[in-house]
């Protein structure tokens, strides 16, 4: 298993009141496996997992890209900065 | 030079930083809290970054500018925390020889910054908080993009 | 407002008169002298205005970009006297609802000032000096400029 | 005949040193006749008037624009602000 770090942003870190938190997934999970686990975890992001970005280690990432021990996800509603 | 603070933006220290003898034109782009959003009246805005990555991107967007247009000066600061009406909440001022390259360069990159930095803001009015519908971001900067 | 004057231009008074809750977006043009012209060193720049008559066209200016954009604070100020390198001899500053109006307003504004305000300089060089080229002025803003 | 004001801008101010003078012409007088009268009082002028452009009453003035009493008519070289 890897560990790695979720965090969430805007109305995701309210609805989940968390900023960030560890979550075990097992070698070879790619961020389109990890939304099932995050919904499966946080129920209430569930309805907003389908418009949000993600990034890995400060760079978006692609929902096919294969995490690795020690990755930071984000988990970014739409942008609203500037 | 970047910067992502929790400070009031002081847009005479970024004009400073753009005294330059070799440049003719500076432009500066403000971007500000307005009072109003979709006919509700707006009373303060809640800017909330994920640091280090806006850092990157911001960073990025410099990059890239300097790449796209003849920069010999330029700064981008955006601000986070509780705003109150009037507040500046970004600060992009470029200094290029002529006026037309950094008229291009500073909308790209206010543009560019609205579609990549990963910054939320929360709109509070005086009968509750809503925050900002936004847009999905682009993953990196434009490089294809013609001058 | 319009404004020619003698005196060194600042910037910082120039952005407070933009404040106004109602409007996001403020930009701000600064054109000022540069070392160098056509390969060589320049030391200093004489700005010369027919003031009465630069003040009717600087106004006619702020008129036309208003009645283009939604414009909700406007400043245009031009130096005269002898500049300075790096000393600012125009600043433009437009506040609108939205960024595009804003840039689009300034831009329009400077572009048009260098088309139709009755404005010479004259550029010292260590052995000399002359008048800048310039270009025939066109007799009235474009008033059927698409935006 | 009328008086009228010139008043000389720029290089046409070096060259004249002259900022301004009061200048006799006939009723009907036109912008086009009067730069035949300015080359001629003020020869040094002769070979800049082709790109002058003329202001009668700070507005710019067309070639055929006829002065009246009392107007005020600038000479203006190609212009170089901001």
């Amino acid at each position: 298993m890897l560990t790695i770090t979720l965090r969430f942003f805007g109305q995701l870190r309210e609805l989940t009141n968390t900023e960030e938190t560890p979550i075990q997934v097992k070698e070879g999970t790619r961020i389109e496996d990890l939304i099932w686990l995050v919904g499966e975890r946080f129920p209430v992001t569930k309805e907003h997992l389908k418009i949000v970005s993600f990034s890995i280690d400060n760079e978006y990432a692609a929902k096919d890209a294969v995490l690795r021990e020690g990755n930071v996800v984000g988990l970014l509603p739409p942008i609203s900065g500037g | 030079m970047i910067e992502l603070t929790n400070e009031s933006i002081n847009s005479e220290a970024i004009l400073a930083k753009m005294e330059d003898h070799a440049t003719g034109g500076v432009v500066l782009f403000l971007g500000r809290v307005r009072d109003h959003a979709e006919g509700r009246q707006v009373e303060r805005m809640d800017y909330e970054a994920y640091s280090e990555m806006a850092r990157v991107k911001l960073q990025e967007i410099e990059n890239q500018t300097r790449a796209k247009w003849p920069v010999r000066k330029m700064a981008i600061v955006h601000r986070t925390g509780t705003l109150k009406l009037g507040e500046v909440s970004v600060a992009i001022a470029v200094a290029c020889g002529h006026r037309g390259e950094a008229f291009e360069a500073c909308r790209y990159a206010i543009d560019t910054l609205k579609e990549t930095v990963p910054i939320w803001k929360k709109e509070h009015f005086a009968d509750g908080a809503a925050w900002v519908k936004g847009v999905q971001p682009k993953s990196k900067c434009q490089e294809g993009d013609s001058k």
